[in-house]
């Protein structure tokens, strides 16, 4: 079960190396490589393009901490971040719950496997259909209105809750799936155990399922929290007037003015955030699984 | 044991309505490529006219197996790749393991926007340059994390008597491996191959910056199309691309058992 | 407190039939062994009990109310199970507690309750443990005293003390049985050790293939075994096999054989005598004590040696015998030996076969 | 031979039928890329020095590419329909350098006012509509700081590139903001929303809004108010390195010719030539001749100038400050 | 084949030593069985010999040769583990079959080396079901099928029968001890079974906390004990405490003990004897039948039946005394009863104590 070490013979550097190599070279590679040369970017006053004369500054971190502007958003997006998290652990959980210990047989494949699908189309064009479920006279506008005795408008298109419902959406996945493989993996014998202690359900779900299952969450957690925290289409798109972020602002450095020293340097701040925050969430996590 | 039974049927009722909310927005998507207004307009009025008219769009098609083919290459390469990482990193104990850890979260957390314009840089630098391989290295990279981090979650569910009885009975570390660890951590392999899929095959920002004219790939036309001429094809190609892998998916399901042992 | 009632209980695993009609009493505040072959349905009928798992067909009823609309945490149940099923994320003291601690008890009592039931299964100082850094039968320990620190009504005890040695046993047993008398819970346990059955229990049931073969007081099933399955699965026996001749029987080479207790059976029928090793005497003379005994020849095959007794396996044209003789450092019977073997026809139950 | 071409999607140069036309007139191939945003064209042109032989540049950044030396001067003794531009187009400061001509210039338009016709009995006159309570929560305008700012500039009845008072811009800006539904970004989000009656008025481009109505039959209609409107100059110009100038050059000309533009409109819809003879070619009562060609228009509109790249970044710094105040 | 030798070994877990400098020669092809209670480091040392683990210090050799760099799949062991480790997604024929394909044997081969390994372990039908789907005792099983199928050298075994009932146990016993003479296999085994222990095997070493406190064949061990914790720890025995008198001990009480057997001690010291339950003999009257023997007065306090034999407990001032009987089906001793005890010096061994 979780927690048990490795042992002495699994030890080392050089056995771990030939598994760890290909994957760490790649990212070096496509990824580790390129971002340096844009944390050396960040540390420029100009980009050294058409001869033009550069020097090294700190000027660009230094903005992040002068302009309110971009600590505001970024407490946004961090807001954003966790409450979209949030929403995800709710509304996944159950149901990588029901999925794990409920469902049985083929079914249960079925929709492990259908969970996922509506990510394989493309993102924009789901969002243009979230529009039409969202915004005045859209889908569920038409379908509340005929349900419901009273008239009533319903317009959240372009406004925060559409920013989340639409990240909800296109992150829950992600909860769902990390958490059923840990969810699986519990013995149903520990929850019989429990219940035969008088644990009630709810009990049960707090004091062993949800600390057994934490690696999932966790995993889940990281894979929703981290890009939503620098997400900008979704937001720009869903949010209307309330959609600028911290995500967008930086979209803004590279795509309407050529800044990438200033775009590169707000987005290691915001990755450095990101990791403190990991860092001081793992051992609380740690302490709960 | 009454009880049980209706929260059972709860649970069931409840995974059909999330994959209703899951599902709502491809619906639409289907249903758009039928209706005749490209801007989604309603009174629905029924048209195939998008079909017909996509079968003519060479570009479109050609950029759809594009995509295609490298979402499925980088899934099988990703999901290689990790999953061999997520073993070591279970497994061994060493020195920097904390940082190699740590070093997955900059390809999620930094927007991909910024990541691509790195990429295109750097492969310009280096000799790289653009075109699909140069895609496919991107999307491999940021597909990794994605396995690595699903993958481990799952490795820590594992027993290691299991592979302590394995080397007793003289498995060496490979067929430990394939035939005991693998098969138990197979739903995190599979997740993690769906994330990398998807990641990949929904990826704009890196494949725009890094493909070159005539080799492009479906966001990429798509983002390119919103500008201007947007037109339902896209809702027809997507819900093709959708029901398609729905009836692969559904037919995989049914053949193959991997959603996890006791 | 509470009596457990099984009635005509049945559960099928696909083909298998797992339970098979099974109705047993569980007297309230009894110790009660459950005895059978790997395989015969003995946690299958405890995981009914506690309702883990529900039968196709019969009831149970716990203090004589049906509990089938009962959810196991509302059974009031302590239960071991044969794989522990220890929390892996919880301390050892965590794990105590947890039935406590759901329950809603004080901090304080808790704290007092768990450390009285770890000193109880001698693992007071492992409190802080987690269960993966524990042994065997010290993880056994702790799902033990998780199952007995709420003081359930009922207590389901699978394999409770198979992993720990003899000396341990004895004192988890005589604990068990302490516990069990002050406040009187219904016992009800699995085990493969003969010796901790016959001297814990009151009433002892044996299943084979989801069958109740026999129940009642040890002593009862010791002594007269209703079938040659009873007499030789709870304690050892020799079986011998012929027709009845009213008094006993008679087998295929002509010998005569008394029987003193048992089935009263019409002469003529085939039936069968089985006869415990230790009550037969083993000498080397043939010199008669006691005319009425039973008395046969044979020739020491093999002697082994298993502690305060030793077994003699005497063959007797072509079935073996065996004897069990104290070890009371007299003289041993060399292999080879011809020796007489005798019994008293007290010592020999008549049993119908077929 | 093949032709690269570096444009916005949808935007003339990739439409099927010219293409097919000017393959077959020259035996050239064309090959059509695209970009999202300015900046991303010249990063384009930065990092595949010799892959492009055409591309589409906003007159406004003309000026940057030449002096990150990007595009090469044309010969424009090799492209016939050079001579019918309409000479302040031609003659634009933006284009040369050192006497050489840079750009070709291709077609113009302006960033206006569209309203949909369904929320208007008669159509406006005044960019103070954007502002009319009635229109609250029903008004959109671009997510694009210099032509945001550039927009609030006219609204003030300044000079949108010598901009004096920038605090009556913030001002006339952030009290548009409570209006706003949404900010657009493509075409089709602006078509999207007119065609489910989600706004009444924003700004938009000319050639898009002819589009709009000529094409997809969509009830908008452009206003060019009183106060006036951008005006944008879009040019083609050959990047250094190009493999195939004359191919380029061919290229360029046919863009410019009458004959295309006139089945571009016609069958697409498209912003005003730079051609005079082209836009000559077209119906009397055509939007791109009638609106677009009268001189009062003329008077009223401003072109964008080329803007410093410190302009752009207080431009963007004052717009992220406007639309984070909303929140 | 190869016998295991084992030298200074230890292994600390934090500030538990659960293996202290543990010294024991495994011969080549013998039965060894490894005692100790709960927690005294028996999985340890069996880990240490598979490889799983490594000790802190001390030597390992399997063959003769030291296998420090010898990887587990390397050393050709099978090993039962105690909670089995089978594979959860395979069948109970893969499981077993796994060591023989992943050596690349022939699928013919394996099919039927792996039938017979189940029909050797009575589980010839169920190569079919996947492991939850067994009764704690065929799980049991399907380890021992899986550990000896690929015929290792050494053969590990933590309480490979410890979820078996005693029938199904005895037959199991006995294949074992086939198919290790047949092969030679070196076997260790770990047990709580003390009539297992003593009836398989040919040397039996006892653990306590870590180390080794003796070691030898199975009768000397129980004959000749060298402490109070061996006494009591393999079979029963009865400790008298005092000093010695150089041919026995002298109880606080003035009461004499002569011994026959164990340490030669100067007199003077502090000492106890040990007897063995079984070797006293327990009657009502006084007649002396044996002038030499041990003789103590008491009173019967319990009886415990337990099959094939009974214990007495018996009281003599402050101390009890158990007495094991044959239940030979002759008269019982009465709760109460005053009872004399006797048993000779031979059966008395002296023990140094401290
Ligand atoms: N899920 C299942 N599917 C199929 N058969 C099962 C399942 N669970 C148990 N069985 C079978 O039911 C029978 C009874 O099992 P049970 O666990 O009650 O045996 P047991 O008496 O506890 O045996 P043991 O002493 O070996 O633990 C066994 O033959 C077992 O193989
Ligand atoms: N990972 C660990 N961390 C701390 N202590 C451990 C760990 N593993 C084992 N121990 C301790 O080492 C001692 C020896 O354990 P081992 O498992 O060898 O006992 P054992 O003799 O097999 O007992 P049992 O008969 O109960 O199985 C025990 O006291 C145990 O608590
Ligand atoms: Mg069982
Ligand atoms: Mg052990």
């Amino acid at each position: 079960m979780a927690g048990q070490v490795a042992t002495g013979s699994r030890s080392g550097l050089r056995s771990a190396l030939p598994l760890l190599l290909p994957a760490y070279l790649w990212l070096t590679v496509a990824i580790f490589l390129p971002l340096s040369a844009m944390v050396f970017f960040s540390f420029m006053t100009e980009l050294p393009l058409a001869g033009k004369v550069w020097a090294f500054t700190l000027d660009n971190y230094a903005t992040f901490f002068s302009e309110r502007l971009y600590l505001t958003l970024l407490l946004a997006s961090l807001r954003l971040g966790l409450e979209v998290t949030l929403w995800c652990v709710v509304i996944g959980y159950p149901a990588a719950y029901v999925l794990a210990k409920v469902l049985k047989g083929r079914s249960r494949e079925a929709i492990f496997l259908l969970v996922i699908l509506p990510f394989w189309s493309n993102g924009l064009v789901r969002i243009f259909s979230w529009a039409m479920v969202l915004r005045e006279g859209g889908i569920l506008d038409t379908a509340l209105n005929a349900v419901l005795p009273f008239k009533i408008n319903i317009d959240l298109m372009y406004s925060y809750p559409a920013v989340i419902i639409g990240l909800v959406h296109s992150y829950v996945p992600y909860m769902v799936l990390t958490c059923y493989l840990t969810l699986q993996a519990i013995d149903d014998s520990l929850i019989e155990a429990g219940r035969s202690l008088g644990a009630s359900r709810l009990q049960m779900l707090k004091r062993v399922i949800i600390p057994l299952s934490m690696p999932g969450l966790v995993a889940g957690a990281a894979l929703i929290f981290v890009p939503v925290v620098g997400s900008f289409m979704e937001p720009r798109i869903l949010g209307g007037r309330t959609g600028t972020f911290y995500g967008t602002v930086i979209e803004d450095q590279f795509v309407a003015v050529f800044n990438w020293p200033l775009g590169a340097a707000l987005s290691f701040i915001l990755l450095a955030v990101v990791l403190v925050i990991l860092a001081l969430a793992s051992p609380v996590l740690k302490r709960a699984a | 044991m009454a009880t049980t039974r209706i929260l059972e049927w709860c649970g069931r009722l409840y995974i059909w309505l999330l994959l209703a909310f899951l599902y709502l927005p491809v619906i639409i998507m289907a249903l758009m490529s039928f209706n005749v207004s490209p801007f989604y307009q309603l009174p629905f009025e029924w048209t195939t006219e998008w079909y017909a008219s996509l079968w003519q769009n060479d570009q479109l098609i050609s950029a759809t197996w594009n995509s295609i083919e490298i979402a499925i290459i980088t899934t099988i390469i990703s999901t290689v790749l990790g999953s061999a990482a997520s073993l070591a990193l279970y497994r061994y104990e060493f020195r920097g393991k904390k940082v190699l850890q740590a070093l997955l979260f900059p390809p999620i957390a930094i927007p991909w926007l910024i990541t691509g314009t790195a990429m295109l840089i750097f492969f310009f630098g280096v000799g790289i340059g653009r075109g699909l391989f140069a895609i496919l290295l991107g999307h491999v990279a940021l597909a990794l994390p994605y396995v690595i981090v699903v993958v481990s979650a799952r490795l820590q569910t594992f027993a290691p008597e299991l592979e302590e009885a394995a080397r007793s009975l003289g498995a060496n570390q490979w067929q430990v491996t394939s035939r005991v660890t693998l098969p138990w951590i197979m739903p995190g392999v599979i997740a993690g191959g769906l994330f990398a899929f998807a990641v990949s095959f929904d990826q704009f920002v890196v494949s725009y910056f890094l493909s070159t004219p005539g080799q492009t790939t479906l966001p990429v036309e798509i983002y390119a199309a919103i500008r201007k001429g947007f037109t339902p094809e896209i809702n027809a190609v997507s819900t093709i691309i959708i029901v398609v892998s729905m009836a692969l998916m559904l037919l995989t399901a049914r053949f193959f058992k991997f959603g996890g042992e006791k | 407190m509470a009596g457990v009632q099984v009635s005509n209980l049945s559960r099928s695993f696909g083909a298998h039939k797992a339970l098979d009609d099974v109705s047993i009493d569980f007297a309230d505040g009894g110790f009660y062994a459950l005895l059978g072959p790997s395989g015969s349905g003995k946690t299958t009928l405890l995981r009914q009990i506690a309702g883990f798992d529900f039968p196709d067909s019969g009831r149970i009823a716990i203090g004589g109310e049906s509990v089938e609309r009962v959810p196991v945490e509302k059974r009031r149940i302590g239960m071991v199970f044969q794989n522990y099923a220890l929390f892996p994320n919880m301390s050892v003291g965590d794990n105590v507690a947890f039935g406590l601690s759901v329950r809603g008890e004080a901090k304080a009592t808790i704290a007092s309750e768990v450390q009285h039931a770890l000193d109880l299964v001698q693992l007071g100082k492992l409190g802080g443990r987690r269960p993966h850094q524990l042994s065997g039968g010290q993880r056994q320990r702790v799902a033990l005293a998780r199952a007995i620190v709420t003081k359930p009504r009922v207590l389901l005890l699978d394999e409770p003390l198979g992993a720990l040695d003899k000396a341990l046993r004895v004192d988890m047993q005589i604990e068990l049985k302490r516990i069990q008398r002050e406040i009187g819970i219904t016992t009800i346990f699995v085990t493969h050790d003969q010796e901790e059955a016959l001297t814990m229990s009151d009433r002892i049931g044996i299943l084979r293939d989801g069958r109740l073969v026999q129940e009642g007081p040890p002593e009862e099933i010791y002594d007269s075994p209703k079938s040659e399955f009873a007499a030789t699965f709870l304690g050892d026996a020799n079986i011998f096999r012929g027709e009845t001749t009213g008094t006993g029987i008679r087998l295929p080479d002509g010998t005569a054989i008394a029987a003193g207790a048992g089935a009263a059976l019409a002469a003529g029928a085939k039936a069968s005598c089985a006869v415990r090793p230790e009550r037969i005497r083993i000498a080397t003379d043939s010199g008669t004590s006691d005319p009425n005994a039973n008395m046969l020849r044979g020739q020491v095959s093999k002697r082994i040696f298993a502690g305060n007794n030793s077994t003699y396996f005497v063959d007797r044209g072509g079935q073996t015998l065996k004897v069990i003789v104290q070890n009371t450092g007299i003289e041993r019977l060399a292999e080879g030996q011809k020796v007489v073997l005798r019994w008293s026809p007290e010592s020999t139950v008549l049993i119908a076969t077929g | 031979d093949e032709v690269h071409v570096l444009n916005w999607k949808g935007y003339g140069a990739d439409e099927p039928w010219a293409i097919a036309a000017f393959e077959k007139a020259t035996g050239n191939k064309v090959v059509n890329d695209f970009f999202n945003s300015e900046q991303e064209m010249l990063t384009k042109l930065r990092t595949n020095p010799g892959l492009y032989d055409v591309v589409m540049i906003n007159a406004a950044f003309n000026d940057q590419a030449m002096a990150e030396k990007l595009i090469q001067p044309i010969d424009v003794s090799k492209i016939t329909n050079y001579a019918d531009i309409s000479p302040d187009k031609a003659g634009s400061p933006m284009l040369a350098r050192d006497g050489k001509v840079y750009g070709v210039p291709w077609v113009w338009g302006l960033t206006a006012l569209a309203i949909n016709e369904k929320s208007f009995e008669t159509p406006p006159t005044s960019i103070t509509e954007m502002w009319n309570e009635a229109h609250k929560g029903r008004v959109v305008i671009r997510d694009d700081a210099v032509e945001a700012v550039q927009f609030g500039a006219i609204a003030t009845g300044q000079n949108i590139n010598d901009i004096k008072d920038m605090e009556a811009v913030k001002a006339k800006l952030t009290s548009l903001m409570p209006q706003i539904k949404t900010f657009w970004s493509s075409e089709n989000d602006w078509n999207q929303m007119v065609a489910s009656n989600q706004i009444d008025i924003g700004t938009y481009w000319s050639g898009s809004a002819d589009r709009a109505k000529t094409h997809f039959k969509l009830p908008v209609a452009l206003v060019i108010p009183r106060e006036g409107a951008v005006a944008w100059l879009d040019a083609f110009s050959i990047p250094v390195g190009a493999k195939n100038v004359a191919g380029a050059e061919a290229f360029i000309n046919y863009m410019i010719d009458p004959g295309f533009y006139v089945e571009w409109v016609t069958k697409v819809g498209a912003p005003v030539s730079a051609n005079t003879k082209a836009v000559a070619a077209l119906p009397e009562d055509a939007f791109n001749r009638k609106v677009m060609g009268d001189p009062d228009v003329a008077k009223r509109i401003q072109f964008q100038a080329p803007i410093t790249d410190a302009q752009r970044e207080a431009y963007l710094a004052l717009w992220q400050e406007i639309k984070v105040n909303v929140k």
